[in-house]
């Protein structure tokens, strides 16, 4: 074994990926050195404060913990969901109560001790960080989503294009993962993701146009404080629509997951891919739908302003959730749409319906009609 | 040099890029090191649906919706420059008050002229 | 030695790559290539300069996202041509373009 | 990276590190606040043009022999060690500096040391080249203009030392970059528009006479 080729390089990356790991735990000690010390001392002098500490919020609360516990549970919603739609039972035998949440545990710990098959003729350095890479990027928009003044990680005075920045990344490393399998359906799904993805990037920065020039801010945290006395899905409504089909095929949700159409065309990118690279891949666009549906919440749907009966980070976790649910349930809903249709109707529907929207903010700014926003 | 007010910020968002990362290599390495691994010619082979891949093996692509590309590149660069205007208007008075929207309405030929050529290419 | 320095150092060293590029490949992608880059070196000049004059920036970041979006253009001309050339020829060598015929 | 986006050998590992220069890039302006270039730089280069040109890599495809590796010899893998070093080191200080530990010494080191890497190693790149006649010279062409270019501009650099500069935190201002946009540059905007429909009509018009003879 050792004298193949593949053998070989299956080593390398081993020791090449030992080593990465040992110099990211490296780099990441130097890094928390400071914050860890500064946790310590919060632990023992007030503990309320651990609440608002940034270590907190980046690995645990609206961080890395939350946002793969929603994930998780948006994972086995959609199961279960689909399931219900279409008289099955989905997910049953694993867990009681809800019966089939302990499902995706046991999958976990079954893809964690799949073997990883490589074929022969992939490039292999893309093909194996493409996943992790996806993972990155996928999960990456978290930190920029803001679910309170207080509980951000993130404030950047660009915070919204910096979020379809990661967004404009993603179909290049889908591209690369199609290409680097050299397979036919795999190539065919990342080139149907690159032109879904770059088609509905327009509209979707169109529809953000609306809240940037309403709120007269690029960060998000300025955003959702300016929908203080009223949400901008009643002022914008158009936009709104617009950025959530737009989301939907960004996500490849359902009506638009034709690069992984699995009657067409297997599992699209996806073909080659098994064990933990799946996972990889699946796990970042779950997450990265987390932060989709904040974003929708905080650009729209007024962020953490409600009633005041609950502190409003609760706001924002409730709407998210039922964001996330609305987007989980088209997939029992709605058939698949072609991809020229899809294409189309991005080009010629949405952004003008988006671009009709910012005209029609100009001339009800321009009459004067928009003066009780601020 | 400070970011503005942003540092401790991009700190943190350092660290949630590395902490992915580290975690999606970890995830990685542990089926390297306790899955078995069995070759076979088969199993590496290329997936095709249970045959076995006839043909050229990188195949080269239909080119039909390449002009959506193009166009995507046109409007990237068109919206970035709307969103400084967007972002100018309400804010900051009105700043020179058309001239990305007739930008905007330049660039809409272009965008029916692509729509009708690649539905015009369709062979559905 | 400034930081204003360094930047221009940065941006010297970019374009002469470029230039290197530009004089010693033969596919015309390559090319394309080193184009991009001699542009984003002097995109990284100019704004280099306009960050450590004590004027204001906004000129010169208008001037800088005129140039990025030029160069997108250029970019999106630029591979549709290539695309072109290497459907009639079959390969993308521009010491074998010679002729004027299609 | 930008000579790696030149120099590799498989033309979507080139896109790649073309993908990885212009990031760099954001990076630089980022570290120079001007946060709109930098997220302008981003989306436009990274998110659209690299797709775009890998986009075409893939459809031209590899070139259907590759030279076999190899033949650089220690040389050459000396050559590229230093360059993958001195790239290293400078993000490295970049990110020391952004994260607000200053490492003047090393800082200024660099400005001296890494031209003298960086032409070493073009030399030992230069050297190690496989000895075909007609790429040979090609070869000399391109460093010979590359180093008159870079000379000049080392010319300037010195002269630059004894400028005064205006290193103080400037503001990131939105507001100044839409004024003079908008206000001073409004005109421009149009034109601009009308070169980019151009632009789009002539790219589009030969995408099409591809797409119609398949």
């Amino acid at each position: 074994m050792a004298e193949t080729p593949h053998g070989d390089f299956l080593k390398t990356f081993l020791v090449f990926a030992s080593i990465a790991l040992v110099a990211g735990v490296a780099v990441l000690l130097f890094l928390l050195y400071q914050p860890l010390l500064s946790i310590l001392s919060y632990i023992f002098s007030s503990p309320g404060s651990l609440l608002v500490d940034p270590l907190f919020k980046t690995l645990v609360f609206p961080g890395l913990v939350y946002a793969g516990l929603v994930a998780y549970i948006a994972i086995w919603g959609e199961r279960k969901f689909a399931a219900k739609v279409q008289n099955r039972v989905g997910p049953l035998y694993a867990g009681a109560l809800p019966e089939g949440i302990l499902q995706n545990i046991a999958d976990l710990v079954k893809i964690l001790f799949k073997e990883i098959i490589i074929p022969r003729e992939t490039d292999k350095p893309i093909f194996i960080m493409a996943p992790v890479a996806a993972f990155v990027i996928g999960a990456l928009p978290v930190v920029l989503v803001p679910y309170s003044p207080t509980y951000v990680i993130f404030d950047f005075p660009l915070g919204l294009l910096l979020f379809f920045v990661l967004a404009a990344f993603y179909p290049l490393v889908l591209l690369l993962s199609g290409w680097s399998s050299n397979n036919k359906f795999s190539f065919i799904g990342g080139l149907r993701a690159l032109y879904q993805q770059a088609s509905y990037e327009v509209p979707l920065f169109l529809a953000a146009l609306a809240p940037v020039m309403l709120a007269g801010s690029f960060g998000l945290v300025d955003i959702g404080n300016a929908q203080a006395g009223i949400w901008y899905v009643l002022v914008a409504p158009i936009s709104a629509i617009v950025f959530f089909t737009a989301l939907l095929a960004e996500l490849e949700k359902y009506p638009f997951d034709i690069p992984e159409a699995d009657s067409e065309l297997v599992a699209g990118w996806l073909t080659e891919y098994s064990g933990v690279p799946y996972l990889l891949y699946q796990f970042g666009a779950y997450i990265k739908m987390v932060a989709y549906a904040g974003l929708f919440v905080v650009l729209f749907l007024g962020g953490w302003n409600g009633f005041s009966f609950l502190p409003g980070v609760w706001w924002t976790v409730i709407k998210v959730a039922l964001v996330v649910l609305v987007i989980i349930s088209t997939r029992a809903f709605f058939p698949r749409i072609r991809i020229d249709q899809l294409l189309s109707a991005g080009w010629t529907k949405l952004i003008p319906l988006a671009i009709l929207n910012i005209l029609l903010l100009v001339l009800l700014q321009y009459f004067g009609l928009l003066a009780f926003l601020r | 040099m400070s970011l503005l007010g942003a540092d401790q910020g991009l700190y943190w968002f350092i660290v949630f890029a590395v902490l992915a990362l580290v975690s999606g290599l970890l995830f990685l390495i542990i089926p390297m090191i306790f899955a078995p691994r069995h070759r076979s010619a088969l199993k590496e082979s290329t997936f095709e649906a249970g045959q076995l891949p006839p043909g050229e093996k990188r195949i080269r692509f239909a080119l039909q919706y390449y002009a959506y590309l193009l166009l995507f590149l046109v409007f990237d660069v068109t919206i970035m420059i709307l969103f400084v205007w967007g972002y100018a208007f309400f804010s900051a008075g009105q700043y020179g008050f058309g001239y990305p929207l007739i930008l905007l309405l330049v660039l809409i030929p272009p965008l029916i002229y692509t729509v009708k050529l690649s539905k015009a290419v369709d062979m559905w | 030695m400034n930081e204003l320095q360094f930047f221009v150092a940065a941006s010297a060293l970019f374009f002469a790559i470029g230039v290197y590029g530009l004089l010693s490949k033969k596919s015309a992608i390559r090319i394309l290539f080193s184009i991009e880059i001699i542009i984003n070196a002097a995109s990284l000049n100019i704004a280099a300069f306009a960050r450590y004059s004590p004027y204001n920036l906004g000129s010169a970041q208008s001037v800088t996202i005129f140039i990025i979006a030029l160069a997108a253009a250029e970019a999106a001309a630029g591979l549709a041509l290539i695309i072109e050339a290497f459907r009639i020829r079959g390969k993308v060598d521009v010491n074998e373009m010679d002729e004027l015929k299609g | 990276m930008a000579l790696l986006a030149l120099e590799s050998k498989s033309l979507v590992y080139g896109a790649i590190s073309l993908g990885g220069f212009f990031l760099g890039l954001s990076i630089f302006f980022f570290y120079l606040n001007l946060l709109y270039l930098a997220i302008f730089q981003l989306l436009v280069y990274v998110g659209a043009v690299s797709v775009l040109i890998l986009f075409a890599v893939m459809v031209i495809g590899e070139p259907s022999k590759l030279p076999p590796r190899g033949r650089l010899g220690g040389l050459g893998l000396l050559g590229g060690l230093l360059l993958a070093l001195a790239e290293v080191f400078t993000v490295f200080v970049l990110i020391f500096s952004f994260l607000g530990l200053t490492l003047d010494p090393i800082f200024q080191s660099l400005l001296y040391v890494g031209p003298i890497v960086v032409f070493f190693a073009f030399v030992i790149l230069f050297l190690g080249e496989p000895k075909e006649r007609s790429r040979y010279r090609f070869k000399a062409f391109g460093v010979l203009g590359a180093s008159l270019v870079f000379a000049g501009f080392v010319g300037v650099l010195s002269y630059l030392g004894s400028l005064p500069t205006h290193s103080g935190d400037v503001a990131f201002n939105i507001v100044d970059l839409a004024d003079s946009l908008l206000n001073d540059y409004g005109l421009l905007i149009v034109v601009l528009g009308l070169l980019l429909a151009a632009a789009t009509f002539g790219a589009v018009a030969l995408a099409k006479k591809e797409a119609e003879e398949q």
